[in-house]
């Protein structure tokens, strides 16, 4: 297992101390149970928006605490899910009394681990909005399955929810942008090698050296199908198509477009997709009004890109523009 | 049927060996789980059950039964994270509930919080029997318990058969199509792979099983 | 070979096109020669700043061309340097006549077709000044070789001599940030993997799963020894002791401290290098004013890190914080 | 030795023969700079040169040789880059400017212009033979040439003997420490690979002994 690491059991704990030493004026790191806050949270006023899942997506979420988007995130163990007292410690560390907003992906253990401290928290009179987002393509929606799993919208859902809060919106317009975001992005994602969860020390999954995983979860997960690999033109075509169908973007739109890299993928790789994807939108006839690319939704060490399209009005792309100061994604201040 | 089958003491001997026994499987149960999850269940359970050891069973000398498996419940929910955590924190919540105040359980008793617990999972996870979940395990093994009790068995007898059920039933969850949780995600490619939260349930039952008498 | 790409020969042009499709507001591509410049260059009364070197190492240079940082940069085909006529054409096109800095890794190829760019420059009325960048501890200094590799440095004199030009300096007070940052600047890396150079198809060097390699160079280059792999704050210590030792700083001084991610590293382990990082220079009575962690001086999908400690004094915190807007490094505004 | 060794004919011949050569060679050339280098050397020459047919050799016909090698020169100076970009392009640029206006080459005057050439990369690099570069193969050519010609040898000799010369040079990097160039920066762990720039120029030497006679 060729990783930077000491003890596997240390990774989160120490990941999380070193990004509170890097960032002191912006975040605080709490241990025990672990969770990341804004620093000088909470802001009075303010709606708070949390959120959190596994860790080994970095720099979601953690990396995005901070001015103009989380008010606090909970990091689990490794692509596990955190625990009800976690979130709970950290809603009531950012609530300055006007609600909170919760953003989960929908996995079994987020929605259940957010339920349980939702309850607890609204037990203490802290009024909460819980939303779940699930955007990945890749899995056939069904009403006899746990729907679709939450991926890349997440990152879009938290730096343009935070930008409502931070200029003042109520918690139902903090959790309306949630939601809006969550209708109007799809994505999917494929991957090149696997990721190793540090505790267990070897790839969650085999794949062949020409073979790629098209429409893989931020976890390894399986994805739609397992084939030869080809050139990066075609991989982006198999990964827009389903998006671009599913949200049925027409002619004219304006949209967001969110190359994502794995975390075992460069930046150079991440450019070479991208210029597909300006291309193949601007045969469909959609504009790219904003952009993104890069490492922001991972799977520790995995290689493989996933792509996001965001549908844009006036209200989303103001709310994108707005400044942002995080370890993970900053603009505008 | 009148006597005790579990009392304090055997309840620590139940809980330390279902501690040892998610020790001992957690490869295999990560390895069920990177199939068809993502690699984690036995690592989570090991973690959760290294805290209830530390943190409930290193302390439970004079306390009751209820209160014994209820601090494992929150132990549990705060511990393990991801799916687990919740489900088998619910489980043992309900069934510290149903023994609450109690040092001793009869038979009937006991089966009544087993009931609460798998319950307190079904009510959690939303889940029916037949979508490859935990609940594969445990409503057999109960319906097991049921029926080998009114059947008149003696009480190992009956845990042997809930242990028995529970296992067949975890086996039972290859060809199942997973229809909860993050196997769900995989369709028709959830088929062919053993639930690990089955699996686990399956140990849970057959340590209760070893214990009681 | 498993990498996003097409046709190995066309990575660097369509990464570049993919970099112009996504900024457009910020940066121009330019084709055949390659080059990129900030969008609307030349700035007017503003002295030129271009660096340049092989592809491969992205977001270094291409990614840091914008407001507060680069005007031009030249990215050569993977791993090679650029061509003189690469060079020149880009310095044409950012010169407004205050003259222009170029800033030259030490490679040889570098040096020698930055020079003969320079000449040809120089030909044509415009004012250079060359500052080479070697900071590499990793390479045992001497008379001998053709001196120390540059590295992370190259990133932190690009900010930094970045803001100067934008503040109004003239050439050689911009020059001479980049002298003081090369002056003030080591660096040191390692590497979990070899990298593939996409011509290639192969990995540039073999190691064994439970090897590392000390003091490896930004293209693969071995460094001071291969040995067994090691736990990260062990490794970090290896990194940072003939660092600190070369750079000679005492206890009181203020420093920046830079983790770098190699390309195939994820945000998770650089934090826990940081966390360590931040421990020894601590216990070494330093103080980090500044720091920077991310992958922004890469080997294509090397999985590996280093580490760049800078000396700080109230000028180069100044011209730090100062705003800068590129694709790779944005702040402040 | 007063008749002609080059002339436009033999000169597109070895410039042919040379990309040719370098194509062919240009994974084992790479696997050299792989030990000590970054793994470029075969394909920025393979480009550079896949470059000059394009644009030099294709459109040869009519040019005087001197104008050819010049061409040859820029082209490989804005299409190869690295440390051989401009190296190669010196060398061909500065035999060219010795060959300038001329059709046709003496003995004596394709020996001064492989010595401008030589003389350029001395210049242009700064090394001195010994420093494991290009040099080792092409200063011992040179003098094998020389000491051929002042020996009475016929061109064909004197031009096998500096391509032996040159080969046998660029195998004698193998034990030195390299003190220009990426691979100086190895120190100790230079020494036991031969240098990629050496070996390539005993192409060039060889392929040019080829076609003179
Ligand atoms: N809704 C549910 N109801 C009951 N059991 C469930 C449900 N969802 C998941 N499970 C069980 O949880 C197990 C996975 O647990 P674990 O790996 O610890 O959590 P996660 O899926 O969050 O990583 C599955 O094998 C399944 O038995
Ligand atoms: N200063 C120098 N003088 C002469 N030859 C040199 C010098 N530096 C490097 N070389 C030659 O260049 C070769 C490497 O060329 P190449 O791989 O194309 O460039 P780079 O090192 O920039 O990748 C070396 O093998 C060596 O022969
Ligand atoms: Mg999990
Ligand atoms: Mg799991
Ligand atoms: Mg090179
Ligand atoms: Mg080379």
């Amino acid at each position: 297992m060729k990783k930077l690491v000491n003890r596997p059991e240390d990774v989160v704990r120490e990941s999380l101390q070193g990004l509170g030493a890097a960032h002191p004026d912006l975040v605080e790191v709490h241990l025990d149970p672990h969770y990341v806050v804004r620093a000088g949270a909470p802001v009075a006023g303010k709606v708070g928006l949390v959120s959190g899942g596994g860790s080994g997506h970095e720099p979601m979420h953690a990396g995005y605490v901070g001015r103009g988007m989380l008010d606090g995130a909970c990091p689990g163990e490794v692509f596990t899910s955190p625990t009800p007292d976690q979130i709970y410690e950290c809603t009531k560390r950012v609530s300055s009394g006007r609600g909170v907003v919760h953003i989960v992906k929908n996995y079994t253990g987020d929605v259940m681990n957010f339920e349980m401290a939702a309850e607890m928290a609204q037990g203490e009179g802290i009024e909460i909005r819980s939303v779940v987002i699930n955007d990945d393509v890749a899995v056939e929606d069904s009403l006899y399955t746990a729907g679709r799993r939450g991926v890349g919208a997440t990152v879009l859902a938290e730096k343009l929810a935070g930008a409502r809060a931070e200029a003042g919106g109520s918690l139902e317009e903090v959790a309306d942008v949630v939601r809006k975001v969550n209708d109007h992005a799809r994505s999917m994602g494929m991957a090149l090698t696997s990721c190793i969860v540090p505790a267990v020390g070897k790839p969650t999954f085999d794949i062949g050296d020409d073979e790629m995983e098209i429409g893989i979860g931020i976890h390894g997960e399986p994805g739609r199908q397992r084939m030869k690999l080809e050139p990066a033109d075609q991989i982006v075509d198999r990964l827009l198509e389903p998006i671009l169908d599913d949200l049925g973007a027409r002619p004219g739109e304006r949209v967001l477009a969110f190359v994502n890299g794995m975390g075992g993928t460069p930046t150079i790789e991440l450019y070479v997709v991208y210029r597909r994807v300006a291309e193949r939108l601007r045969q469909r006839g959609l504009t790219i009004e904003r952009s993104l690319v890069g490492s922001y939704i991972t799977s520790l060490e995995m290689a493989g890109c996933s792509i996001t399209i965001l549908r844009l009005d006036d209200e989303l792309v103001s709310l994108w523009d707005a400044p942002v100061v995080t370890p993970g994604l900053r603009w505008g201040a | 049927m009148g006597g005790i089958v579990l009392d304090c003491e055997r309840n620590l001997r139940w809980l330390e060996r279902l501690a040892g026994l998610l020790a001992e499987q957690a490869g295999p149960l990560t390895e069920l789980d990177a199939a068809i999850g993502d690699a984690d269940h036995g690592i989570n359970m090991e973690r959760g059950f290294n805290a209830v050891k530390e943190r409930v069973l290193a302390q439970a000398a004079g306390k009751d039964l209820g209160t014994v498996l209820k601090q494992v419940g929150t132990t549990l929910v705060s511990t393990v994270g991801g799916a687990g955590g919740p489900l088998y924190g619910t489980f043992f919540l309900r069934m510290g509930q149903s023994a609450d105040g109690k040092s001793e359980l009869d038979a009937r008793e006991l089966r009544d919080a087993l009931a609460a617990g798998v319950e307190g999972v079904r009510q959690r996870g939303r889940a029916q029997p037949g979508e490859k979940t935990m609940l594969d395990a445990l409503v057999p093994a109960l319906e097991a318990l049921d029926a080998a009790l009114a059947a008149g068995s003696d009480n190992r007898a009956a845990w042997e058969a809930a242990a028995r059920a529970a296992e067949e039933g975890s086996r039972a969850t290859v060809p199942m199509l997973a229809r909860k949780g993050r196997a769900s995600y995989l369709g028709e490619r959830s088929i062919g792979h053993q639930d690990p939260g089955a699996t686990s349930s399956a140990l849970l039952i057959r340590s209760l099983a070893e214990v009681v008498g």
